[in-house]
């Protein structure tokens, strides 16, 4: 992880920055298309070419710039440079939990912007994208904690430069970071604020239904590096060894691919019940064992 | 859910069943139904076509020995094929390919014989030397 | 006090193939009074078919519907040569019979791939798409069209099928057995699904009946309502028995049409076995007279038709009478009280076909 | 060729309806034909697999009980009888007001062979 | 090609409004999305929503309601955009051509870019229209087809209502 | 004189109060008001400028103070007395009357029968806790107070109101703000109670201020349950007296209990240190009561009938800080043993249920007094595990709760009266009917929950603080999860904006937007410079207990050791965003706005808005929020609530049984 070479090489935090700014929408492009062409594959269908996504995103951007009204593109940036933002601050090492507040700033401000217009879809989208992240955020602040009882530190160039990996500490912390990171991502079972690709939901496309062309470009860039964001956070649990941590990554995106394939959509409050009982419940008994 | 986690895994480990149709074609069936052509050679302009169409999409012209159809608004029935007693329509397995305007097509018999002449658009045809 | 939602269901809408429109007012996401619009795809056929003659309302009847459009033939043909007072021949028939069931079982696999697509099911979807793909070529292969297949006629088919076309039949009716046996489980045990459509949209027996459901609404209600048992085509000479779940909510629906794709499937082996050689068209002169009632069991359930005639060259009065327009009063009653992400699976759950219903 | 059919007024309409929802008997459709003096409409009932019809002759113009109190599925033939002949169809449960299948830029009862009654036309009551 | 024009090439979204067909080409349309077409290997995907959509793909005959509904739907699409018409019914009404509902044909309410004949038409015929329009995403079309005509009318005023639980029961 | 900051900040409003009561002249009062509001603006900022002093005044027009304050407390129990009576409350009845019982017991047999205060000990105390309070009280309390002018100006015109009736509400409001000033300053704890006791009086009189029957009867549940309190504290002052001869709350909090090397206070008077637990606990009672802890929430919600600035000023910014401000008072003895844990674990429980039952709120006042309830609940989890962290904290969410809330609720009352209703369902569009209102309020909500604001910042050193405690930590996590689910769905109400339509300023009164400025202001600067409002109010007060701050800030920020908040890079990058506004609306051109999605069946004028239905008529569309009540309601939230808050006091007073 790029935090650690900070930490033994003393690179500055801006070549980390700016390395973290270009390369992470890469990185995330290339695995949604991998996404895309995977879960074709799992379809038996061939599916679209693996850079099929950074042709979306050229296209979005050119496409005519219609909105519903003035303000939808502040939401647009806040969302993004909050999300650049928080995986800045993953990358330079900084407070775990000052990162999952400015993360969850920018889910706050994708739900204004759904809020923002008088589309009902769109407006469903984004109560629902509310119960998602009541969902999510008790399980991220735990994980923190659980951290930081395991490492001592809630910085996370600390966190990776401590001896073990994370997992023999926490291995149900990390199943429970599994079950947000599909939340998260709005994958099935739980895409229920917004359908992901080619999916048709009740909501039309919830929260992102009023935005268009370079606007939801600009999402579509922001869900890339949310995407890096979550998987590098997976990556800590195994931070000891470069290749540890993208085995780590793997695994997660693999699993949240297979899961969307094998999943019916669920209704919210179901999602609200099992992320509370099984995500709460896993993280919450890993830590009451590290606790004793 | 593990029921389809089969599924998915064979699908992944098997090849896609997916026909890739521009570059790939597959023969149509030998009874397909693609669209009509008219060979005016043969044509008596008796008008059993015209009337028994359901769409009213051909409209013969006695004295102008022309044949008019519209392709646009031809259903593919094939009752023309079957009542026309000269066989001067028959149809063809591939189907129309899309075009970018609509207009009737005109079969004109210039003489009996003659190598028939389409006006104004042009027959475009089958789709499969297309693509 | 909860805020209240109102929102157009439609009629453009990702989950609905089809334009209808359900004004749905909600408080959060329970839907407490639910009002279709209809009439964005209504042609006036009816009065169509009074301006055209017996064989050219052949083809017109057919394109009623796409997805049932053999039924819709086969109905009209029915109950012309019902007016007519002739048969069609035996083998014709058996031949009626066994794309009926084809149909049927495009139908049924179309609907579950929607109904797993609207419960957000994409790879189920694609699966039960890609087997219904098989039943497409099936029917291509015997009709040389995929949709409207334009086979039937008054007073028989059209053409015969040769050897060829029926092993060809024979062979690819296993296929989709084949796979449709590894997907079924997912339909019948998986948590998920089951967990989207068990007890959503209720309908009980008693309601069913006043509600004036049909086919597999009805037949998931407890009524054994099937109007095969008429013993029109060849149904009277093959064993069937109609497929009745009691639970009376949407998976008992998805349940009956999942079964029935496999009595479908058993019923065209059977057809294909007693299947007499002979003649497929009787010839039929001069115009009908009088009223005639012609029923069949669509995909989707009972379709009437009702037909009358002055002796004239066209009919005086048809009128189609769909299984849709008679299971709508049932969707609206079970809309009320459902969650909205149930709506698109309740709205599915009577395989509304409005191209049918607004004819 | 169709047996079974029961003369009704418009007075015992809903009497019978109520006899045969009592019955058991399920409502299929409703259809009417236009007879150029009077309209005919049949009602259509089921019950295993034998037909029963209720025949109603009514005047253009004349009101029309509608029995979607007793049979809530009737509201939808009887919509359209509503919009494709302008029969006055009272006391509908969800009344469409003529604009079931038609809107304004449609032609009135299309399927009505005369001219309509105008003071009759269900859309025009509405406004 | 341009860059951008090779994007937009690539990655055509397409939405689907059935106007009142007989459902043949609607549910072919979505046949070509499936497995044995996929769609998705040209980059599509089935959005469902008019802002999201490049290429809107149109079945059916235009009942006048539909018409409505389709042309609201255009307005809504951000270009460069395309209309696909799908099936003879999209291009003149075919069968139900004198049907008293309809305004027969796509092209009498919004332009139309690419006509698919066919009764229904086929998948194939589908993805050829479709790939057809492209052409229109790269900026190398003509202006598209307007049937000549009066236009129909938009959108206008009507009796607002608002809602009680139960009003239908009035 | 040392002394005339603390004179002019108990004795102005107090001036002020009568004043404004006997000459009923609109402008006098606005005059008098104003010259208070900056008297104590100085006062408070005097005092600020200096080091901890204590302070004896001895004596008021020749009469001793002690004496006075006797004679007063007296009456205003008698006073109660009479209210019970005349409203024939029996419980308020009781619990007054139990109350002058146990005071007369205390002042004339108990005062002769032992040993007396000890004279070293000052009757005030002013360190930088009082002088965090006092710059509360007296900043954003005046702010709330000139708020106030207009806003009754505008709610008797609504109420139509016959008769002014506002010199008796700033009688108390004023009243209220003095005896505020005189709590946090008063070491003696007969001072204090006298002051507790007059903050609940002009509580309740402010309450039942409309007179309605709904005011009446939230006002006397709000009674009852602060006399309770009360109660609680007279038995404590009792037992203070009688075993401990300790009158003096810096000798009480210099108590080491279980062991702990104590404050460098006083020694022990002939009684060993564990019978303190018993008088602790009947305060931290007292406390809970009066911070509206479950189950005693009911009354502070219920008080929301009361006018806005009452809201404002009572029951979210000051008064309900007396009882947390007492308890972070009392935390060092406590701190480590159970009673600590316990105290801790009732204010974390507070924390989550109320964050909790916010959510089912449509009401905006009621959100607003359940947000109150949730942060008091968690200051007081910080106060019992009291380490240096947790007391940074505590401090840090004290100072920047009190701005936020009482600019929200100034907000709240200005869109009251702007469109005639508080629910938070009709606030659809406000944007357009109140441009600058709704920036505010954004701006504040946005401060309640999200960084880099000082609220949200407390958070992250609660949850820093509290990761060494499980027993509290599950309830912190859960309550600042929650807490972001409410606002959210409230903010995404009020920014909506609706298709095509031009909008303009509000015109509102200059006290009010004045007031509204300077507090949003206030609310931006501070979290801005967190780290100097943190080195200078909260880290001498953690310092002088622990001897170390706990909380460092190295480069602007605040940092512990185990982690750090650096607010400034989010500041950035939040201006550049607010820098698009400008760019966006030049790019957006009529043309490219189009209607909203409705299925294609956009309809009428506004297509944004209304869509075709059924016989083609036109329906307006809308979207209520969702409050989920079956699961947040506040009636399913109590079926639980209850009997664990229940159960928790109940095990609290079972540990303080001496």
């Amino acid at each position: 992880m790029i935090g650690r070479t900070i930490a033994t090489y003393g690179i500055s935090p801006l070549w980390v920055t700016l390395a973290t700014v270009v390369a992470a929408p890469a990185i995330g492009g290339l695995l949604t298309g991998i996404d895309r062409k995977l879960t074709a594959r799992l379809q038996n269908r061939v599916g679209p070419p693996i850079w099929q996504p950074f042709h979306d995103l050229v296209k979005l951007w050119s496409k005519e710039r219609i909105t519903v009204n003035q303000v939808q593109l502040l939401y647009v940036y806040a969302h993004l440079f909050l999300m650049i933002a928080s995986l800045v601050g993953l990358m330079l090492g900084q407070d775990l939990l000052m990162i999952f507040f400015i993360f969850a700033f920018s889910s706050v401000s994708l739900i204004l912007g759904g809020f923002s217009v008088r589309s009902p879809y769109s407006r469903i989208g984004s109560q629902r994208e509310i119960m998602q992240l009541m969902a999510y955020e008790p399980v991220l602040v735990l994980m923190a904690i659980g951290i930081y009882l395991a490492t001592g530190s809630f910085f996370v160039h600390e966190i990776i430069t401590s001896g073990n990996p994370l997992l023999y500490s926490l291995p149900l912390v990390f199943a429970a970071y599994a079950v947000i990171l599909v939340v998260k991502l709005r994958k099935s079972p739980f895409d229920l604020s917004t359908a992901v690709h080619h999916v048709h939901q009740e909501v039309v496309k919830g929260l992102l239904t009023e935005y268009s062309g370079p606007y939801l470009g600009l999402i579509e860039l922001a869900n890339w590096y949310e995407l890096v964001f979550l998987l590098a956070l997976g990556g800590l649990f195994w931070a000891t060894s470069l290749w540890g941590a993208l085995l780590a990554a793997a695994v997660l995106f693999l699993f949240q691919v297979v899961v969307d394939t094998v999943s019916a959509r669920v209704t919210w409050a179901w999602m609200l019940k099992f992320v509370w009982t099984v995500g709460l419940g896993l993280a919450a008994i890993n830590i009451v064992w590290l606790y004793m | 859910m593990f029921e389809m986690l089969r599924t998915v895994m064979q699908n992944l480990f098997s090849r896609p069943a997916t026909r890739l149709y521009p570059k790939e074609q597959r023969e149509p069936f030998p009874s397909a139904r693609g669209h009509i052509e008219s060979v005016i050679e043969n044509c008596i302009f008796c008008g059993l076509c015209q009337k028994r169409c359901p769409a009213d999409c051909i409209v013969v012209d006695r004295a102008g020995k022309d044949w008019n159809l519209d392709p646009y608004r031809c259903i593919i029935c094939g009752v023309c094929v079957e009542v026309c007693p000269t066989k001067a329509i028959v149809m063809s397995t591939y189907f129309r390919k899309p075009a970018r305007m609509r207009e009737p097509l005109t079969y004109h018999q210039e003489e009996r014989g003659r190598p028939p002449k389409a006006k104004p658009g042009q027959d475009p045809g089958e789709a499969k030397d297309q693509m | 006090m909860p805020g209240r939602t109102v929102i157009p269901f439609g009629p453009q809408h990702p989950v609905f193939p089809e334009p209808l429109q359900l004004r749905l007012t909600m408080e959060e996401e329970r839907v407490i009074d639910a009002v279709p619009a209809l009439g964005y795809m209504h042609r006036g056929i009816e009065q169509l078919a009074q301006t055209k003659d017996y064989a050219q309302n052949v083809f017109l009847m057919e394109r009623v519907c796409g997805i049932c459009s053999f039924m819709h033939a086969l109905c009209y043909c029915q109950s012309v040569e019902s007016l007519l007072g002739i048969e069609a021949p035996p083998r014709a028939r058996f031949m009626r019979t066994i794309q009926a069931e084809l149909g049927r079982l495009q139908s049924h696999y179309l609907w579950l791939g929607l109904v797993a697509d609207a419960c957000g099911f994409e790879s189920l979807f694609m699966q039960a798409w890609r087997n219904r793909e098989m039943i497409m070529d099936c029917q291509e292969a015997v009709s040389g069209s995929r949709v409207t297949i334009s086979t039937c006629a008054i007073g028989g088919c059209r053409r015969d099928w040769d050897d060829g076309v029926l092993q060809e039949l024979t062979r690819r009716l296993d296929d989709v057995e084949r796979s449709m046996d590894a997907i079924a489980p997912v339909f019948f045990e998986d948590p998920l699904v089951k967990q989207r459509t068990v007890g959503a949209g209720i309908i009980t027996k008693q309601e069913a009946t006043l509600l004036g459901a049909v086919g597999p609404v009805a037949r998931a209600s407890g009524i054994v309502e099937d109007m095969r048992r008429l013993g029109y085509a060849a149904y009277d000479e093959l064993d069937f028995k109609p497929v009745v779940e009691t639970s009376c909510d949407s998976y008992a629906r998805m349940i009956v049409r999942l079964r029935e794709t496999f009595q479908a499937i058993n019923l065209i082996r059977q057809a294909l076995k007693k299947m007499p050689a002979g003649e497929v068209l009787n010839k039929w002169k001069g115009t009908p007279e009088g009223e005639a009632i012609s029923r069949v069991e669509q995909p989707r359930g009972e379709l009437m038709y009702y037909i009358r005639s002055n002796g004239g060259k066209n009919p005086e009065r048809l009128r189609i009478r769909t299984p849709t327009l008679s299971n709508i009063p049932s969707l609206v009653k079970m809309l009320k009280g459902s969650r909205l992400s149930d709506v698109p699976v309740i709205a599915l759950s009577i395989d509304s076909c409005i191209s049918c219903t607004e004819r | 060729m169709i047996d079974n059919v029961v003369p009704v007024t418009r007075e015992t309409l809903l009497a019978e309806a109520q006899r045969l929802a009592d019955g058991g008997q399920r409502l299929i459709s409703a259809t009417a034909i236009d007879q150029g003096e009077y309209l005919e409409i049949l009602y259509h009932f089921d019950k295993d697999l034998k037909l029963t019809h209720l025949k109603l002759e009514v005047k253009p113009g004349e009101e029309v009980p509608s029995i979607s109190r007793v049979y809530f599925c009737a509201f939808i033939p009887e919509n359209e009888l509503k919009d494709l002949f302008g029969i006055n169809i009272s006391n509908i449960v969800i009344d469409y007001q003529g604009k079931f299948f038609l809107e304004d830029e449609a032609p009135r009862t299309p399927l009505l062979k005369s001219k309509p009654p105008e003071q009759g036309d269900p859309r025009e009551v509405a406004r | 090609m341009g860059f951008i024009s090779t994007a937009r090439v690539k990655s055509p979204w397409i939405m689907h409004f059935e106007t009142g067909s007989c459902n043949g080409c609607a549910i072919e349309v979505f046949a070509a999305l499936t497995p044995v077409y996929d769609l998705e290997r040209f980059g599509i995907l089935n959005t469902g929503n008019p802002k999201h959509a490049d290429i809107m793909l149109v079945t059916g005959c235009v009942s006048f309601r539909a018409g409505r509904v389709l042309r609201n739907l255009y307005h809504q699409m951000p270009g460069p955009k395309a209309v696909v018409a799908i099936g003879v019914c999209a291009l003149t009404g075919g069968i139900f051509h004198d049907c008293y509902n309809l305004a027969p044909g796509v092209d009498k309410v919004i332009p139309v870019d690419v006509y698919v004949p066919g009764c229904a038409a086929r998948p194939e015929a589908i993805i050829a229209g479709t790939v057809m329009a492209l052409d229109r995403l790269a900026g190398k079309a003509g202006p598209p087809n307007i049937a000549p005509g009066e236009p129909r009318r938009g959108l206008e005023e009507g009796r607002v209502v608002e809602i009680a639980p139960g009003n239908s029961d009035k | 004189m040392d002394a005339w900051p603390i004179a002019l900040a108990i004795l102005l409003p107090v001036a002020t109060a009568l004043l404004a009561y006997i000459f009923r002249i609109r402008a006098a009062r606005v005059l008098a008001v104003v010259v208070m509001a900056a008297g104590l603006m100085v006062s408070a900022l005097a005092l600020a400028g200096r080091g901890s002093f204590t302070y004896t005044p001895e004596s008021v027009l020749g009469l001793p103070i002690d004496t006075l304050i006797t004679i007063l407390d007296l009456a205003l129990l008698g006073y109660l007395v009479w209210i019970g009576l005349s409203m024939r409350r029996l419980s308020v009845v009781l619990l007054a009357g139990l109350q002058l019982a146990g005071l007369g017991y205390l002042e004339f047999w108990l005062r002769g029968s032992t040993p007396a205060v000890l004279p070293a000990e000052p009757a005030m105390v002013i360190d930088r806790l009082a002088v965090t309070m006092n710059l509360i009280i007296s900043g954003v309390g005046s702010l709330v107070v000139l708020f106030a002018l207009p806003y009754m100006d505008e709610f008797e015109r609504r109420q139509k109101a016959m008769k002014t009736r506002q010199p008796r509400f700033f009688l108390f409001l004023l009243l209220f703000l003095g005896a505020m000033n005189g709590l946090v300053f008063s070491n003696n704890l007969l001072w204090l109670y006298f002051f507790w006791e007059a903050t609940t009086f002009s509580s309740f009189m402010l309450i039942t201020h409309t007179g309605a029957r709904e005011a009446l009867a939230n006002g006397l549940r709000a009674l009852w349950m602060n006399l309770l309190g009360g109660l609680a504290f007279v038995l404590a002052l009792i037992f203070l007296a009688r075993n401990a001869h300790i009158v003096s709350l810096r000798a009480l909090a210099g108590w080491p209990l279980a062991g702990w090397p104590g404050w460098r206070g006083l020694p022990p008077i002939g009684s060993s240190p564990d019978l303190l637990l018993l008088p602790m606990g009947l305060l931290c009672f007292a406390a809970f009561t009066k911070a509206a802890q479950f189950p005693f929430q009911t009354w502070l919600t219920g008080a929301m009938v009361a006018p806005t600035p009452v809201s404002a000023l009572l029951h979210s910014s000051t008064m309900v800080k007396a009882a947390v401000y007492l308890i972070i008072r009392l935390a060092p003895a406590f701190r480590g043993t159970t009673l600590g844990i316990l105290v801790a674990v009732i204010g974390g429980f507070t924390f989550m249920a109320a964050s909790t039952t916010a959510i089912g709120q449509a009401n905006g006042k009621r959100v607003l007094a359940y947000s109150t309830i949730a942060n008091l609940g968690l200051i007081i989890a910080m106060a019992g595990i009291n380490t240096p962290q947790a007391l940074s904290a505590a401090l840090l969410i004290i100072i920047f709760h009190a701005i936020s809330k009482a600019l929200l609720f100034i907000c709240v009352g200005t869109i009251e009266h702007g469109i005639r209703t508080r629910d938070i369902e009709e606030m659809e569009g406000l944007f357009y009917k109140m441009p600058m209102t709704t920036i505010i309020t954004v701006v504040a909500m946005t401060s309640m929950m999200l960084p880099p604001f000082g609220v949200l910042i407390g958070k992250w050193l609660a949850i820093e603080a509290s990761v060494r405690f499980p027993l509290l930590l599950p309830f912190v996590v859960l309550g600042s999860a929650l807490t972001v689910v409410f606002w959210s769905k409230w903010l995404g109400r009020i920014l909506t904006v609706s298709y095509h339509r031009k909008f303009r300023l509000e015109k509102l009164p200059l006290l009010i937007s004045a007031s509204m400025l300077v507090l949003a202001a206030a609310v931006v600067v501070a979290s801005f410079g967190i780290a100097s409002v943190f080195d200078f109010l909260a880290a001498p007060v953690v310092r002088g207990q622990f001897g170390i701050a706990g909380v460092v800030t190295p480069r602007a920020d605040l940092a512990t050791g185990m982690g750090e908040f650096i607010p400034w890079p989010i500041f950035l990058l939040i201006v550049l965003v607010l820098l698009a506004i400008p760019i966006s609306f030049s790019r957006v051109k009529p043309a490219d706005i189009r209607p909203p999605y409705l299925c294609g069946e956009n309809a009428g004028e506004k297509p944004g808005t209304s869509f075709y239905s059924a016989r083609d008529e036109i329906n307006l569309t809308r979207t209520g929020n969702y409050y989920v009540t079956g699961v947040f309601g506040e009636a399913s939230i109590n079926r639980w609530a209850y009997p664990i808050a229940v159960g928790l006091l109940l095990l609290m007073i079972g540990v303080i049984k001496p």
